[in-house]
């Protein structure tokens, strides 16, 4: 972490950059929250460990109609959501000194309470740079603690390799954590009666409270106006009362990001109702990946995403029937 | 006794045919083998179920003499299959002696000296069960 | 809960027809006079990819049983490659409402040129059946849309 | 507000007769915007347009449902009328009531109710109507004719004749098509290519004909008025300008062994070759795949004796790219395979024909100078057989479903002309009906049978069986007698069906022009539009349409040039107005849209727009109104909605949706 303080400091000296977007302490130990730094005294809030999620180039949209360049700190799998915002004109790379910082998988506040972890006082094994195994928890009960790989995010159990796809220097290191099948809970469902998935749905959708946080924060989710905002489909905001607003949102939400998302995962990390809204996401990302050819948004800057494109041969939607 | 009517029908739905479909081009007719022992052509057994005189046909001594060899199936180009239609009729027959299936002990007595051997063969197939 | 046996169930179906090929065959299907359901209702789009899967969700928010959309043959499309989109964007939606839970019989997508009117008519008979052995659509419609 | 009158149209009673009209008129006063509804006998006609403009003037009206036929049928027809009552032509919507509803449902209630739907939906669309304003764009004043047979050529020449440029695109090395090989014609027995060549050379001479053969079409883009079109000009090998058509080259050249495309496989030519004598133009192509120089490198026996030094081994296709107002096609047909039907023993004898191959025989020109003989042994038969009918009318997969319309008539032809050459052959046609509608077509027929003593014996045949002793058994039927025949003939002749050329198929796409499931291109009217496609600028000219006979394709081919003309006579079109547009506060200037645009109708730009007080350099989607041709493909791509369609936009589907889920 000190190295890239140390080399943010520099930059901002330098005038190369106007500004550096990282992470800062937030008021409990677990919660930082992405901030601009400018000067060099506040970089004394300035972290990057373990609970450093959040991924960033979303915010590039808005820092690249500041004056000047802003230096952003990108985890391998954030600058998959950078080159999708790219392919799509919303940031520019010119605006941009990309920073490419090392993760070896982000932390889930609500696995660790899970386990029944309460009362958080401080929590230690999350720097990034220890190589700890262990996640060491101090809490007003006295100490816990459990393993970090048991309290990764989920989508850090899917992770989409250590490398980062665009950077303009690469500080510490990265490690690929995927140790679990990215379709499998799909396929789960998949496999259910009509009558099952319907209940499935009805009852993880149920929680949603239109709270829109999967919406803003998501880096495909960039609209300037949301559909469901404005007026051109009828479709303004409406409170929840009926089953069905929340599944035309979630279907709607997860089909206007088809093709464009990169599987971040963000959606499920702040959805206050732990909602799993990435398997929306992954069911498309899994049909497009076994009916269009293997996809990976972001992985490059080719305008065309599939939804966008086509093939003579493509399958018939029967084929949906057909598979049952 | 069924209606002529009903029997028509029910030669449609065995033989899953349409008569309707016939343009008479007499393909059939030409194609069969048996024809100059059939009082009743393989073309005219069309009219017939689409007139609807069942009674003329399941009398007709072409009934048994059609071999099944079904090159009028084969060949028919409005997909009409008389050889269907009068296997139909067979069948209409037999099940109006009573039963839907023949059993094994009842063939020989059914057997008419001049059926021919092909027939036999086609019956077998599509009763053995 | 078990859906009431309604023997007077009438589907409420909506078909999207593009203008060149499926209204076009539909139009044909009506002065072939080959009859087909009254429970069909065709809404006119210029091509099948006009057809947003907000129409097909909000028909369905609204009580449609069933909705089927149809465009021109692929290789067809007036507009050239129109019915390649609306056919990958339809495989896409109709997997996620199976997924979701919802009938995959409740939504079709058929391509009927011009000159199908028979196919346009034999589509709808076979559609109407699907959706009437399906009975109501209860998983989609918001309630309060219904009066 | 809108102030919407809806105008129930009778149709006599093919509307009248299975919908309440009544009823419709009088609930369409309960919807929301309607402040007149009334219904007439003929809506379409002077005094129906007439009570339009009247309620139009009286009432105020700002929007109109006409709930009629299809829009595809009198959308025009009221636009027109609501513009000259001075309405905007685009704030009229039409429920179709007849085709969707009155004509196919039985029960007056049912259709009723049904027609109430079509209406409310209508008027909720019209509720959110618009005034819209066509743009206009240019026209090419050049036509492109795709195929060079009689029916492209006529096309061709009409076209020409009223001062136009045209170009024709011709697969095979000649223009002439099947017309050329033809031996006479009916009902007047000329000879095809005395009253066909003449024309060829017509069309060879004229200022403003282009004759491109042995070309074919690559690639077209654009839309009516302002097609663009690349032509891929195969290596001819040959240089047009230098060649003479002295025909020294192909007497030499040593390869003679390709079956001749022109004979229909019955003879051989050489691999530097013009289809026929009278080939327009008169200048050989080198097949490449039967060349010896081009297969082995040695040869090159032409070049040597050309003495213009014409031939050019080096030669490699060449791309033309042309632009044109209008596109006729007229691709023709061929003859299908029989490969299906073994029982008439097409395959295993050299005896059994297809029409087709008589004619080459018949032909003075052709593999046996005009000697009716057995190609297995070279003897006169003595009993002809003609099988009609033979893949047409068939409902199997086998064959076509269609009347091939010809065969009638020239399976007459050929037995007349047989039997008038030959009267000691004796010929017999197994028919299943004989068709004769046409100017002295059953007089011809008659004149077979009566004159000249053709035997006709209704019955198909149902197989053809080659003997040892070399004569075909054809066993057929005769409904007639009731009686089964069996007979031998020297020869057999089938009248096989015909068939849309299969590159047609291809070429369709190209155009985006319909196509129906025989591969025939769909006309925008089966009565009244029987030339244009429904595609705007494509017309259709002969046997791609349907199976016609000659007199039929060069009307036909008249008329598909004078539509042609019609548009070229035009400075301007007016364009549809149903465009897309962007909505500057809601474009997130993503690309997409311009991703899926099949017409390259949308650019960005970067533009200040005022975002509630918010003033910003933004990057926004614009889209070309003369390119756009209102697909809606970005609409649905576009994820905020920015992107809608005028006259389909996203809210006036919706509520849509809604009139007809309420």
């Amino acid at each position: 972490m000190q190295e890239l303080i140390n080399r943010a400091k520099e930059l901002l000296a330098d005038g190369t950059v106007a500004r550096v977007l990282g992470w800062k302490a937030g008021d409990l130990p677990y919660n930082p929250e992405p901030a601009y730094f400018e000067k060099e005294e506040d970089f004394a809030d300035f972290v990057y460990n373990g609970f450093c999620g959040a991924n960033l180039s979303k915010y590039m949209i808005e820092a690249s109609k500041l004056e000047g360049k802003t230096l952003v700190c990108l985890k391998p799998c954030d600058t998959y959501s950078f080159q999708e915002l790219m392919k799509e004109h919303r940031v520019d790379r010119d605006k941009a000194y990309i920073i490419g910082v090392g993760c070896k998988g982000k932390l889930d506040i609500e696995k660790i309470r899970a386990m029944g972890i309460k009362g958080i006082k401080s929590i230690s094994g999350a720097e990034i740079e220890d190589e700890a195994e262990t996640l060491t928890i101090d809490t007003i009960y006295g100490e816990k603690s459990c393993a970090y790989k048991d309290a990764m995010l989920e989508r850090c159990h899917v992770c989409k390799g250590k490398d980062h796809m665009i950077f303009d220097e690469i500080i510490g290191e990265s490690k690929d954590t995927k140790d679990a099948d990215r379709f499998a809970e799909v396929e789960k469902i998949e496999a259910m009666s009509p009558e099952d998935k319907f209940a499935f749905f009805q009852k993880e959708l149920s929680k949603c409270i239109r709270c829109n946080a999967c919406r803003n924060v998501c880096p495909a989710c960039s609209c300037r106006k949301c559909v469901f905002d404005s007026n051109k489909f009828d479709s303004s905001q409406k409170a929840n009362v009926d089953s069905f607003e929340e599944k035309m949102f979630h279907i709607i939400r997860a089909f206007h990001v088809a093709g464009r998302c990169t599987d971040c995962g963000e959606c499920s990390r702040v959805c206050p109702q732990g909602i799993r809204l990435h398997l929306f996401n992954r069911k498309f990302i899994k049909d497009i990946n076994e009916l269009y050819g293997e996809y990976q948004a972001g992985a490059d800057l080719e305008p065309r995403t599939p939804l966008t494109n086509y093939d003579v041969e493509d399958a018939e939607p029967g084929i949906v029937a057909e598979r049952g | 006794m069924k209606t002529e009517h009903s029997r028509a029908e029910m030669i449609k739905e065995i033989s899953g045919v349409n008569p309707l479909k016939c343009m008479k081009c007499g393909k059939c007719s030409a194609s069969c083998p048996s024809y100059n022992e059939m009082d009743i052509k393989p073309h005219q057994f069309v009219s017939y179920v689409i007139n609807e005189d069942i009674e003329s046909l399941v009398k007709s001594k072409s009934l048994w003499k059609c071999l099944s060899c079904f090159a009028c199936v084969e060949r028919c180009p409005r997909d009409v299959k008389p050889g269907k239609l009068i296997d139909a009729a067979r069948q209409i027959v037999v099940r109006e002696r009573g039963k839907n299936y023949l059993l094994a002990d009842d063939i020989p007595e059914l057997i008419d000296p001049d059926t021919p051997q092909q027939l036999l063969v086609s019956a077998l197939r599509r009763y053995r069960r | 809960m078990s859906i009431e046996k309604n023997e007077e169930f009438r589907p409420k179906i909506v078909a999207f027809c593009c203008n060149w090929c499926s209204y076009a065959g539909a139009d044909l299907a009506g002065s072939s006079r080959m009859s087909y359901s009254a429970d069909v209702k065709i809404i006119r789009v210029p091509c099948s990819c006009r057809v947003n899967p907000m129409f097909i969700l909000r028909a369905f928010e609204r009580g449609a049983d069933g909705v089927i959309m149809c465009g021109c043959h692929p290789g067809d499309c007036h507009y050239t490659s129109g019915n390649y989109y609306a056919r990958r964007r339809m495989t896409l939606l109709f997997s996620m409402l199976d997924y979701i839970g919802v009938e995959n019989g409740r939504t079709r997508v058929e391509w009927v040129s011009a000159a199908e009117g028979a196919k346009f008519s034999q589509t709808m008979h076979e559609f109407v059946d699907k959706i009437t052995s399906l009975g109501k659509n209860v998983r989609l419609e918001d309630l309060r849309c219904r009066n | 507000m809108q102030r919407i009158g809806v105008f129930v149209c009778h149709c006599g009673t093919n509307i009248a007769a299975t919908v309440d009209v009544k009823k419709v008129v009088e609930m369409a006063l309960h919807e929301p915007g309607v402040v007149h509804a009334e219904d007439y006998a003929y809506m379409c006609s002077e005094a129906g347009q007439e009570l339009i403009h009247k309620a139009i003037k009286e009432k105020h009206l700002t929007g109109l449902v006409v709930c009629s036929c299809s829009p595809r049928m009198h959308e025009t027809t009221f636009r027109n009328a609501a513009e000259k009552a001075g309405l905007n032509p685009y704030m009229v919507e039409i429920a179709n009531i007849r085709e969707h509803c009155s004509w196919i449902h039985k029960d007056i209630e049912e259709a009723t109710e049904k027609a109430v739907i079509l209406m409310r939906a209508a008027v909720a669309k019209v509720n959110l109507d618009a005034p819209l304003k066509p743009g206009e764009s240019r026209v090419t004043k050049r036509a492109l004719v795709i195929g060079g047979g009689i029916a492209g050529i006529q096309t061709a020449l009409d076209i020409a004749e009223a001062g136009y440029p045209v170009d024709i695109v011709e697969k095979t090395p000649s223009i002439g098509g099947r017309m050329s090989q033809l031996d006479k014609t009916f009902p007047t027995l000329d000879c095809s290519s005395c009253i066909l060549t003449p024309k060829m050379g017509e069309v060879n001479a004229h200022p403003l004909i282009n004759i491109y053969t042995y070309s074919e079409v690559e690639s077209v883009s654009g839309f009516v008025g302002d097609f663009t079109v690349e032509i891929r000009k195969k290596a001819r090998s040959v240089d047009m300008n230098k060649c003479t058509g002295c025909g020294v080259c192909q007497e030499k050249c040593p390869s003679k062994k390709t079956p001749s495309e022109f004979n229909r496989g019955l003879n051989t030519r050489s691999a530097i070759y013009t289809p026929f004598a009278q080939a327009v133009p008169n200048v050989p192509v080198i097949d490449r795949d039967a060349c010896i120089k081009f297969k082995t490198g040695k040869c090159g026996i032409c070049s040597k004796v050309c003495q213009a030094g014409a031939i050019d081994y080096d030669q490699i296709d060449e791309i033309v790219t042309e632009k044109y107002g209008a596109i006729v096609v007229a691709t023709g047909f061929d003859m299908i395979k029989l490969d299906k039907y073994d029982e008439y023993a097409y395959s295993q004898s050299k005896d059994v024909i297809t029409s087709l191959e008589l004619e080459r025989i018949m032909n003075a020109a052709g593999p046996t100078g005009g000697h009716l003989e057995r190609l297995s042994d070279g003897k006169a038969p003595k009993e002809m057989v003609f099988i009609q009918c033979v893949g047409s009318r068939c409902a199997d997969n086998r064959g076509k479903s269609y009347c091939s319309k010809i065969c009638c008539m020239y399976t007459a032809k050929h037995a007349m002309l047989i039997r008038d050459k030959y009267p000691d052959t004796n010929v017999t046609v197994f028919y299943i009906d004989v068709r004769t509608p046409g100017k002295n077509f059953d007089e011809f027929y008659r004149r077979a049978v009566e004159d000249y003593g053709v035997n006709y014996i209704k019955g198909q045949v149902g197989k053809v069986i080659p003997q040892p002793n070399g004569k075909l058994l054809v066993q057929g039927a005769d409904l007639l007698d009731n009686k089964q025949i069996l007979k031998e003939a020297d020869m057999v002749v089938l009248a096989a069906a015909i068939e849309p050329n299969p590159d047609v198929r291809k070429i369709a796409t190209m155009l985006t022009a319909s196509i129906d499931t025989n591969n025939f291109l769909t006309e925008a009217h089966a009565k009244l539009r029987p030339v244009e496609s429904p595609t705007a600028g494509i017309f259709l000219s002969g046997v791609c349409q349907g199976p016609k006979d000659i007199p039929e394709t060069v009307s036909q081919a008249g008329a598909a040039a004078v539509k042609a003309i019609g548009l070229l006579a035009k400075d301007k079109l007016l364009t549809n107005p149903c465009t897309a547009h962007s909505d500057e506060l809601l474009c997130n200037g993503c690309s997409q849209c311009a991703n899926v645009c099949p017409y390259g109708a949308i650019t960005y730009e970067d533009k200040e727009v005022n975002d509630h007080g918010v003033r910003e350099t933004r990057r926004i989607a614009v889209v070309n109104d003369a390119l756009c041709q209102g697909c809606g493909a970005c609409t649905v791509t576009c994820p905020s909605g920015a992107m809608d369609l005028q006259g389909f936009s996203n809210r006036q589907i919706l509520a849509e949706v809604d009139a007809i889920c309420r």
